[in-house]
């Protein structure tokens, strides 16, 4: 009986030890340059970690068909599933960092795991680019709250809900807004700041709910909005919810117009163009239809990779990409610590025309983008530099 | 009802055979039973010595973690047979005192832990107060509701817990004590931290399942009425088990959740859980150290399957149901069964 | 009459665990046409018995036969469309449903045709059921319950009616109606095979006594010559006669209520 | 807020009730018969929602319904005999929990594999079009078909179980297995037929989802706990319990939702569970044999 079980403890250390054995020792000099980037690839937010990661790639394999970096040293992605929540993220930046040996890491897409992702850049020295997360808190904590190593390149919520809300006392025909958002990290920042932000414009929230995500039935906030003397619903919800809500809101007649961050493409177009979201606008920091000859040769390619047009997360994350390999260039290292020197003196041209420029809490000014729906065509109403 | 067989393991036989004198203090940290805990525990102890990467000291770390909550979890359903799905829940509440203690108090740290562990005890007795009583089928439901209504107060109560982006950015747990300054602010510090804790934590439970209590605690899972006839207020002991467990998992989910510095209501999510019925299903429902090893195991598993999660979930539940259509016991159970064969079969030809 | 209603068993073993027999290497054929009461101390695998031959035991070994036919490999089921039929202890119908609900049941294996007519026998023969058709059978008193449970039984006219221990909790008015109605079952060709506590009352209603102990038939006789042998007196006081076999420990009581 | 609100909550909550209705009363039969708590049951929704995703664009609305009920029902059968009755016999009650749940980790991780983790919607000339007018509210007819297929399918229900002489031997076996084996049911032919009826019922619950709502691997996972605790409320195993308790749970969430907010919508129904628990631990309408 001693025998086995000295031979299953033996067994116990043995396992822990051969994983140990598969370790490689990572060579700064030479070889690839890896770039981590944790996005949600499962969950409820996966379809959009997916278009996050095409936009990663096609940066990468641009760069790589061009010659790669610091004298044809060829980018890599190591790419981890964060599953849109805190704890997972956290696991996936530790093995980026700890094991995949990043130079720099993108993410992680999600406000919360951002959020708690950040404290460990911090610990181990590596940048993390936010493209993606929108939480106001990001900022504050960065740069000069205290975070040297993360860098924000897509704005705030809480300038994109200014933007929108002066957006929509200027249009004068909506004085009362309903906010429905999804009860995560970015629903929640986002209902907080459109909320504050409306209510500096003298516009009246009649309501803000926050259902679960994956939550398939609205029909109890359809009813209410319908009776509750709403003029607009401001979403804040993402991917399969988006598309429920407006799919059952097409199918019960609210006929209401829709604010708020809603991605006036693809299948969610195609509902909108009915009549009764006539007015439907909507605040991004992106859109495909952006006249630029950069965006153009952009879309063009992703357009031909994937048969879609590329969405906001696609193009944060190509920025992203671009933001990182012009500071690896300048830094002449893919060292961290060095990547890090030579982001905070970013100055860097976007596709969308605006500039990437880090301020004291690291986080850029790129422009954004209102956006409405007119005859059944998304069109770019104004932009302005968040 | 086979079980009733198994309250005598083969080991223990073996060693009251071997070792007849015993000092006090050997008998106090459980005597004949101390066996399988000392090479185990010798394990644990090698592993920083030979793993070199951090990032598999990290592995190792959640492995000790299961360890603990794997044997919590079989302690409840393997030796009372006491279907929980709150112990899930038990592991985020632990780490949400513990983490609310540290951020909004001045609390010492470790009394914050146990504070964790604490929190969590007494929300199982007041849960465990309502459901022991009731039948298999309602206490596993109602503890899954529970669990699920924790994740929702975890989201909505956000002055408390920081709604859906939790609390995070939580400090390496740190003790000064005069000139000793000891920080567990890299993997490789956290896993002296836990380890210590996880040797600790499983004598404690394989104490409690070789006394006088734990008989009682299988004599309930095989016939409650049964023990129930002979005096015993099983209703009591389920209470009394069911809160140890989830002061042993609160702390557990306390230590897990200042390894990982955030804490967030997906902490609540299934996956935890089913990973802890996995490794008890598969180790052996009562049987100690076949679900600590099976452990260890479903930690280090992922890391060198290297598979997506969804795929690593399907071979998850097709390794749950092969389990219990072919390997009912488990492979505790199905070692044990041999072992005691053989020693039957020993005991017949010796006698001859 | 009939050799085709004649139980009998051989070699027969039955219990719970499998190689712990309950029921110990029995042989026995019970008498057609009578009332045969089996009797013996707690723990005597008498329940074991009635259930064994039913079917629902763990396991058996040897062999059950109704007349000529072996029917051992049959299923419970089988049992039953072979002219078994079970009352076991303990409630045994369906309490949410009424009266002639269970009655409709009870005929779940005859030919649909079949089953109005048989329903209609059932509330003929039973007219205290009759009057509480539409109860639930839940609501019934202890007694009407048995009766219903005898009814459902003999709905499928069964060559032989395997009952335990029907006057378990019931008045001695209850009671005796009962064992009234369990001879008029066997006035009519049936044989009844009873397992009864109420040793005086059983068997001075029977024609056939068994007396098991310890798993084995320790005597039978005729119910009147075994009621008045004081040996028996021994057996029923806790004590055990010598036959029986030494340093086994009557501890099986809890298989006995085991349920199935 | 004026009556017409009200009015349309109660319809929402009727049409909530109607897909809880089907799902919990498959849930209590499964329950009933088996003694099974089935933990795929919200795997196994999801899987009638991709079924009828997949039959009502080439069939039409109301055969890819009965279509699905059908593919479902021989799923049923499968399992049970292909799994379920598998098991060991000494403690197959929370065996069959865990293996269940083993179950619902293949069939719903299996379709992120196979069919994405995305949501998908059915083409839009598949769809029932329109919507009706009661007085003021407005209810899609989609939402209409919901209550119809449910108050259709659980009237059948009430018919099978209750005036034919197989629904009488499922009751039996759920109210007194003991009586069930002596008056000569098999336990093998009711428990096939009992997985049939509950996979199938859930079958039909996603079934009439799929044109209202969009189609997705996870739809189950939060349903699944609903629905436990409505068939806990109801009593465990009893099916017009679960049927009854389902339109209450479904009128409680639509006004909670209605006059609080999405939160207390999605929390009502636990704290409905947890009060009841406290008052009376059985269950509303237990039927005492079981539990």
């Amino acid at each position: 009986m001693r025998t086995r079980t000295l031979a299953a403890a033996a067994a116990l250390a043995l396992t822990v030890v051969g994983c140990a054995s598969s370790t490689d020792s990572p060579d700064t000099n030479s070889g690839p340059i890896t770039i981590g980037l944790s996005a949600p690839l499962s969950g409820p937010a996966a379809a959009l970690g997916e278009n996050e990661r095409n936009g990663v790639q096609l940066a990468i394999d641009q760069i790589n068909q061009d010659g790669g970096l610091l004298g044809s040293r060829k980018l890599t992605l190591a790419a981890q599933d964060n599953a849109c929540n805190p704890t997972d993220g956290v696991g996936s930046v530790t093995k980026l960092i700890t094991q995949q040996q990043v130079s720099a890491v993108i993410g992680a897409l999600c406000s919360g795991v951002t959020l708690a992702a950040m404290p460990l850049a911090k610990r181990y020295q590596v940048p993390l680019v936010v493209a993606t997360s929108t939480s106001p808190d990001i900022t504050t904590a960065a740069g000069k709250g205290g975070n040297d190593f993360t860098f924000r390149i897509n704005p705030s919520d809480a300038t994109l809900a200014v933007a929108l809300s002066s957006y929509l006392h200027k249009a004068g025909d909506v004085r009362k807004v309903a906010i429905l958002a999804e009860d995560s990290t970015y629903g929640r920042t986002g209902a907080a700041a459109l909320q504050k932000a409306l209510n500096d414009k003298g516009i009246t929230v009649t309501g803000v709910d926050f259902v679960a995500q994956g939550t398939s039935d609205f029909s109890t906030q359809i009813s209410k909005y319908r009776n509750n003397g709403t003029q607009s619903v401001a979403l804040y919800i993402s991917g399969a919810d988006h598309l429920s809500f407006l799919r059952q809101a097409a199918s019960a007649r609210l006929q209401l117009p829709v604010t708020g961050r809603v991605e006036l493409e693809g299948q969610n177009l195609e509902i909108l163009k009915d009549e009764q979201f006539a007015g439907s606008s909507s605040v991004y920091p992106y859109s495909s239809l952006i006249k630029t000859p950069a965006n153009a040769k952009f879309a063009k390619a992703y357009e031909s990779a994937h048969k879609t047009p590329p969405t906001y997360e696609s193009f944060e994350g190509y920025s992203a990409v671009m933001v990182l390999a012009d500071a690896i260039s300048r830094a002449k290292s893919s060292d961290p610590k060095a990547i890090q020197k030579a982001l905070v003196k970013t100055d860097f041209t976007s596709l969308t025309g605006g500039t990437v420029k880090f301020d004291a809490y690291h986080q850029a000014h790129d422009k954004a983008f209102i956006l409405q729906i007119k005859n059944g065509k998304t069109v770019i109403v104004s932009d302005v530099v968040t | 009802m086979t079980a009733a067989l198994h309250v005598h393991e083969p080991e223990e036989t073996n060693d009251v055979m071997s070792r007849k004198s015993s000092s006090p203090l050997h008998k106090w940290l459980g005597g004949r039973h101390l066996g399988p805990l000392l090479p185990t525990a010798a394990a644990i102890a090698l592993v920083p010595a030979v793993v070199t990467n951090d990032y598999f000291i990290d592995v190792a770390n959640l492995a000790l973690t299961f360890m603990v909550l794997g044997t919590a979890f079989n302690l409840l359903y393997g030796y009372v047979g006491m279907l929980s799905f709150a112990q899930v829940a038990f592991v985020g509440i632990g780490g949400y005192a513990s983490s609310w203690l540290v951020t909004h108090t001045d609390l010492w740290q470790p009394v914050a832990f146990l504070a964790g562990g604490g929190v969590a005890a007494l929300v199982a007795a007041v849960v465990g107060a309502v459901t022991v009583r009731l039948s298999e089928g309602a206490f596993a439901i109602i503890t899954l509701s529970f669990t699920l209504l924790c994740a929702v107060v975890a989201a909505e109560w956000t002055g408390v817990t920081g709604g859906r982006q939790g609390i995070f950015g939580l400090p390496a747990p740190s003790l000064s004590l005069g000139p000793v300054d000891l920080v567990a602010d890299t993997p490789r510090s956290y896993y002296y931290l836990l380890a210590g804790f996880t040797v600790l934590a499983l004598w404690a439970m394989q104490r409690l399942v070789r006394s006088s209590a734990g008989t009682v605690m299988i004599a309930i899972r095989d016939n409650e009425p049964l023990a129930k006839a002979q005096g015993y207020a099983t209703n009591n002991y389920k209470l009394a088990v069911f809160s140890f467990c989830a002061f042993v998992t609160g702390l557990t989910g306390a230590l897990h959740v200042f390894r990982l510095t955030t804490i967030d209501p997906s902490i609540f999510d299934f996956y935890l859980m089913q990973v802890m019925l996995i490794i008890v299903i598969l180790g052996g429902a009562g049987t100690f150290w076949p679900v600590a090893y099976s452990a260890v195991l479903f930690a280090v598993l992922p890391e060198m399957l290297r598979m997506a999660d969804e795929a690593r979930l399907i071979v998850y539940g097709a390794l749950l149901v092969l389990g219990l259509l072919f390997l009912p016991q488990g492979v505790g159970g199905f070692l044990r069964a041999r072992a005691m064969n053989r020693q039957l079969r020993d005991m017949r030809g010796g006698r001859s | 009459m009939p050799a085709d209603r004649h139980l009998s068993v051989s070699a027969f073993s039955a219990g719970y665990l499998s190689g712990v027999p309950i029921v110990n290497d029995l042989t026995y054929g019970f008498a057609s046409g009578s009332l045969t009461t089996i009797v013996g101390p707690n723990g005597a695998g008498k329940s074991s018995l009635l259930k064994g031959i039913y079917g629902l035991t763990r396991w058996c070994k040897g062999s059950i036969r109704i007349g000529d036919r072996d029917i051992t490999a049959l299923p419970a089921w089988g049992r039953l469309q072979a002219g078994i039929s079970l009352v076991p202890q303990g409630r045994c119908n369906f309490p949410h449903m009424t009266v002639q609900e269970n009655l409709q049941l009870g005929v779940y294996t005859l030919p649909r045709s079949n089953r109005a007519v048989a329903v209609a026998e059932a509330l003929d023969q039973f007219p205290a059921l009759a009057a509480q058709r539409t109860r639930a059978a839940g609501n019934l008193s202890g007694g009407q319950q048995q009766l219903l449970e005898i009814a459902m039984a003999m709905m499928v006219h069964p060559r032989v009616l395997l009952i335990d221990e029907p006057s378990l909790g019931l008045s001695p008015k209850a009671r005796c109606q009962i064992f009234d109605k369990l001879k008029e079952i066997t006035d009519h060709g049936v044989s009844v095979v009873m397992v009864e506590q109420n040793v005086i009352e059983g068997l001075a209603a029977s024609d056939i006594a068994v007396v098991m102990v310890d798993g084995r038939i320790h005597r039978h006789g005729p119910a009147e010559e075994v009621l008045n042998d004081p040996e028996m007196k021994n057996v029923f006081l806790g004590g055990r006669p010598d036959t029986a076999a030494p340093g086994r420990e009557p501890d099986r009581r809890r298989h006995d209520d085991d349920g199935i | 807020m004026d009556a017409t609100y009200t009015w349309e909550l109660l319809a929402n909550g009727v049409v909530l009730g109607s897909s809880y209705a089907l799902l919990a009363a498959g849930l209590a039969v499964i329950f009933g018969v088996l003694n099974v708590v089935n933990f795929a049951h919200g795997a196994l929704y999801m899987l009638g929602a991709f079924a009828a995703y997949f039959f009502i664009p080439l069939t039409g609305y109301w055969i890819g319904i009965l279509l699905t009920a059908a593919t479902m029902a021989i799923l049923g059968i499968v399992l049970q005999e292909g799994l379920l009755r598998r098991l060991p016999p000494d403690g197959a009650f929370s065996r069959s929990m865990l293996l269940t749940l083993g179950l619902a980790m293949i069939i719903q991780n299996g379709a992120i594999v196979l069919w994405g983790a995305g949501p998908r919607q059915l083409p839009e000339d598949s769809r029932p079009q329109g919507h009706l007018l009661l007085g003021d509210v407005i209810i899609p007819t989609g939402r209409a078909f919901i209550v119809v297929v449910a108050v259709a399918t659980l009237g059948a229900l009430y018919l099978l179980l209750n005036r034919t002489q197989v629904g009488r031997a499922m009751r039996g076996v759920s109210q007194n297995p003991t009586a069930a084996l002596v008056v000569g049911i098999s336990p093998e032919r009711i428990g096939r037929l009992a997985m049939a009826l509950g996979v199938g019922l859930a079958g039909i619950a996603g079934a009439t989802l799929t044109p209202v709502f969009t189609v997705s691997p996870q739809m189950g996972i939060t349903i699944v706990f609903k629905v436990f605790a409505i068939v806990v409320i109801g009593g465990l195993g009893s099916v017009p319990g679960a049927v009854i308790v389902a339109y209450l749970v479904g009128m409680l969430e639509s006004f909670a939702g209605g006059y609080g907010s999405a939160m207390t919508q999605s929390i009502s129904v636990f704290l409905f569970m947890i009060a009841i628990m406290l008052v009376r631990p059985q269950g509303l309408f237990s039927t005492e044999v079981r539990v």
